[in-house]
């Protein structure tokens, strides 16, 4: 455990750094980014919890049954996007066109819309959901591990 | 039953993904809806993949392309190459498919008694449907990047399997060796796609084999790519982590373990037939894949003679065994370049090597099996502390007695029909090599009986009089393999005719894998 | 920079993949060999992204971008698929690492193994 | 020993891998670039996203990336069960 200064300090950073991934999950199908990105975003702050907080402590807050499930599920909503398209093909886009998302943008350079992209956009909320709490429980558990506490099943 | 049919080669790979993800939140309720729901979605897969071979062997290849508009629509309207990822199952990845389904449904049964009193069960069922997945994709798909995906997922999952049992330290240790193996191999993969990529900027097989040159680049791609391979499939001068890494795991996972090894090498004979084909330097290759078969033959059953270890003596033996599967395919491809030789030998040596994966598939997991269902008793890997346990478990020592006659290629038995079958071919491509494979299958009869006559014969020993025989669902999963063994030898021209010929057809004619993918020929 | 005259990036990772095939080889100890690994997948990765630049070209997203050419769009997704795969691999190989360590007491290759054959 | 057929076997192969990406395009050029550029002016048409990156991401070669999640799910899957307490909890069993 680090000095008060910095826990303060990671306590007030940590919502910056959920907004700013959060931001680059919602963006991935115009800017730059995606879930992998903003997922690994929040996973670092994440990390900087565990640096600034120990691991007992932060294992508190986040409960491994907790990421297990939230794992789970992000992973089988992309799955289930995945198949939802099956009427035509598997991983077909079949939001193209449709109120959700189904907005086709102008060809060529342009400003973004959010609400293009068909499925891809919820399926990088799924992957973003996935990624979090996957590296959260990987880099809990390991801290935890190497720490000599047993880690709960 | 058309659409499921038209559907199928991604359902046969979706289904373990989603069953594996849904893993976690069953078991967290209930034990036995868990195991319910494993047992379930690998019967109803292995249903898909008996099906789907139904289909091919009456409508040939089967495509599907993802997210198109029309699974059959491999390129898009207007334009010749495909551009997005492509299933294709043609014979010889739907017999790696009858292999693998036949093999994890057995060792998910296995795995119900046989590690029922560890913890992690969740993550264990989890991790073995993942690898099932793993298998599937890497056989069905024909896109190399994809590969290279399915490879990984087969791998890593593996790896986290053979270090299940955490507390002892040589599992650890297997499992480290093995995922460093398939880092670096498929690291080589990426690499050897990425000298490909550049050149011709395709990564669908089909569609590379059409435009594909032999330049240097690529001769190098091929080098990596096989190299890649073997290593991962444990042929002889890179086996040394293959007996490390298969004899820790749960017996349950060795047995699929050593179908992964087959996947590797069916993707390695992808590679040199389906990939480069004619335009292949066919007699160096192939003469590079028989020399060091020959090795591979000759080095695992002399280790595999002082080995101890109980899973360990027979992991020698499974590489020994792959061995005749490379001087098998390797005669086949040695005269590629030659139709005539093609017609008289050829393609009986390559339905001999693929005649012997779908055997070695049914006989070694057995071994496999019997080999837990002893430790799993007695405690204890180690041949020599055994003895006597004939008297206790009659069920596995019948089961252990038809795989070694298996194994040793005793006549009436399946190991026979595919092992002469090599023998005949191979013997007009170069004697030396039917001569050896004979001193070797000698030399595979006599360790078996004697690590049969340590285990299982003699006196009783005293502390082993509480043994009892294993758990049913332990020898289900050992009758279901020994049956397909039975079958085998009942049937073999059955066999042959419908699942081994139109594989090693699959193999040789190139160009029906690449009309399949970019419609006719130009 | 208009045009680069040598395929620097290829030779770098070429020679990338090279230095790190030296250290899975010739290092015992394991963190090295995992850093081996990891530098490996770095060398990789370099040569797939490396592989789809065009000179002069922008990146593949249309939101706001200049007119003129965009850099190969499907050598970024597959690095990034690399990526991902790689980071998976590392953290298994690390969890073995520390159950390897705990058991035997050291990192050294040649001393923790306990099997012969 | 050892070390001498380590280091010869290390020396061909970064010869082979220089002469490789030698050979190959020199960078900048592509000297093939079909599939990429149908993707490039398709995408926004097929797909409705502006990132060409995340189309190829989740569209057309939504696979990988369904297999990148999964290896991603093994990997914690895989750690997870490495790190278990090895001893069952006496409510659970």
């Amino acid at each position: 455990m680090l000095s008060k200064i910095v826990r303060t300090v990671a306590n007030q950073l940590i919502l910056f750094i959920i907004v700013f991934g959060l931001y680059v999950i919602t963006h991935g199908h115009i800017t730059p980014g995606g879930g992998f990105q903003g997922g690994a975003v929040i996973v670092s702050g994440v990390v900087m919890l565990l640096v600034a907080f120990s691991s007992q402590e932060l294992k508190k807050s986040l409960r491994e049954r907790v990421l297990s499930i939230m794992e789970s599920t992000g992973a089988l909503i992309f799955a289930i996007l995945a198949f939802a398209g099956i009427g035509t093909a598997f991983f077909y886009n079949f939001l193209v066109g449709t109120p959700i998302f189904g907005r086709i943008p102008a060809t060529g350079p342009g400003p973004g819309d959010i609400w293009t992209g068909g499925v891809i956009p919820l399926m990088n909320f799924a992957v973003g959901l996935k990624v979090i709490a996957g590296l959260s429980a990987v880099v809990l558990a390991i801290a935890l591990f190497s720490s000599g506490e047993e880690v709960e099943e | 039953m058309d659409t499921l049919i038209t559907h199928s080669s991604i359902l046969i790979i979706a289904i373990p993904l989603v069953t594996a993800f849904l893993i976690p939140l069953v078991g967290m309720t209930s034990k036995k809806a868990r195991n319910a729901l494993v047992i379930v979605s690998l019967a109803f897969v292995a249903f898909l993949v008996f099906a789907l071979a139904k289909d091919i062997a009456i409508n040939g290849i089967h495509i599907y392309t993802l997210g198109a508009t029309s699974p059959d629509l491999t390129t898009p309207t207007g334009f010749m190459v495909p551009v997005r990822i492509i299933l294709e199952v043609d014979g010889m990845s739907i017999l790696m498919g009858i292999i693998w389904s036949i093999v994890s449904l057995a060792a998910a049964i296995f795995s119900l008694s046989h590690i029922a009193s560890e913890t992690g069960q969740n993550r264990f069922y989890t991790l073995l449907l993942l690898m099932v997945t793993g298998g599937f994709g890497m056989m069905f798909t024909s896109d190399l990047f994809n590969l290279f995906v399915f490879l990984e997922i087969a791998s890593i999952s593996g790896a986290a399997l053979i270090a299940f049992r955490t507390k002892f330290a040589d599992t650890q240790e297997g499992g480290f060796k093995y995922i460093v193996v398939s880092a670096i191999a498929s690291l080589m993969v990426l690499f050897a796609i990425g000298l490909l990529y550049a050149q011709y900027n395709l990564l669908n097989i089909g569609a590379l084999a059409q435009v594909i040159q032999y330049t240097t680049p690529d001769k190098i791609a091929l080098a990596l790519l096989l190299i890649a391979f073997t290593m991962k499939a444990g042929m002889v001068p890179l086996h040394l982590w293959f007996p490390d890494a298969y004899s820790v795991a749960p017996a349950s996972i060795t047995g699929m373990l050593v179908i992964t090894s087959h996947a590797c090498m069916y993707a390695a004979f992808r590679v040199c037939f389906t990939l480069y084909g004619g335009m292949l330097d066919a007699p160096v290759v192939g003469w590079i894949l028989i020399v060091f078969g020959l090795l591979s033959m000759f080095v695992g059953v002399t280790m595999a003679v002082f080995q101890k270890d109980v899973m360990r003596f027979m992991s020698y033996h499974a590489i020994s065994q792959l061995g005749y599967m490379w001087v098998g395919v390797g005669v086949g491809l040695a005269v590629l370049g030659n139709p005539e030789l093609v017609a008289t030998y050829g393609r009986d040596a390559i339905s001999g090597g693929v005649f012997h994966i779908l055997n070695h598939a049914m006989y070694k997991p057995l071994l496999f099996f019997t080999g837990g269902a002893l430790f799993h008793r007695t405690g204890t890997r180690d041949l020599t502390k055994m003895g006597g346990l004939a008297h206790k478990m009659k069920w596995t020592t019948i089961l252990y007695i038809i795989g070694t006659l298996s194994i040793a290629g005793i006549p009436p038995l399946n190991g026979f029909s595919s092992k002469i079958l090599i023998y005949e071919s191979v013997y007009q491509f170069h004697p030396i090599l039917t001569i050896t494979g004979i001193i070797v299958s000698i030399l595979t009869l006599a360790s078996f009986t004697k690590a049969f006559h340590s285990a299982f014969m003699g006196a009783e020993l005293p502390e082993y009089k509480e043994v009892k025989e294993v758990p049913r669902s332990m020898i289900i999963a050992m009758v279901i393999l020994a049956a397909g063994i039975v079958f085998i030898t009942l049937f073999p021209s059955l066999i042959v005719n419908w699942t081994i010929h139109p594989a090693a057809d699959a193999l040789i004619d190139q160009g029906a894998y690449i009309t399949a993918v970019t419609g006719a020929v130009p | 920079m208009e045009y680069i005259p040598l395929d620097f990036p290829f030779l770098a990772a070429a020679l990338l993949v090279g230095v790190s095939f030296y250290i899975i080889i010739f290092k015992k100890n394991l963190i090295k060999l995992i850093m081996g690994v990891a530098m490996l997948a770095a060398g990789v990765n370099l040569f797939l992204v490396s592989l789809g630049y065009r000179a002069g070209g922008t990146a593949p997203i249309y939101t706001d971008v200049p007119e003129g050419p965009m850099v190969l769009s499907i050598p970024q997704a597959l690095t990034l698929t690399s990526i991902v795969i790689n980071v998976a691999v590392l953290a298994l190989m690390l969890t073995m690492v520390i159950h390897i360590y705990r058991h035997t007491g050291s990192l050294d290759s040649e001393k923790s193994r306990k099997l012969k054959g | 020993m050892r070390k001498v057929v380590g280091l010869i076997l290390l020396l061909v192969l970064v010869a082979s891998l220089v002469s490789g990406v030698l050979l190959i395009h020199p960078f900048g050029h592509p000297d093939a670039s079909d599939m990429d550029d149908y993707i490039i002016e398709n995408a926004q048409e097929e797909t409705g996203s502006n990132n060409v990156v995340a189309a190829v991401l989740f569209d057309y070669r939504g696979l990988d990336t369904l297999g990148e999640a999964t290896i991603l799910f093994t990997a914690v899957m895989g750690v997870l069960l490495l790190v278990r307490t090895l001893k069952r909890k006496e409510e659970s069993s």
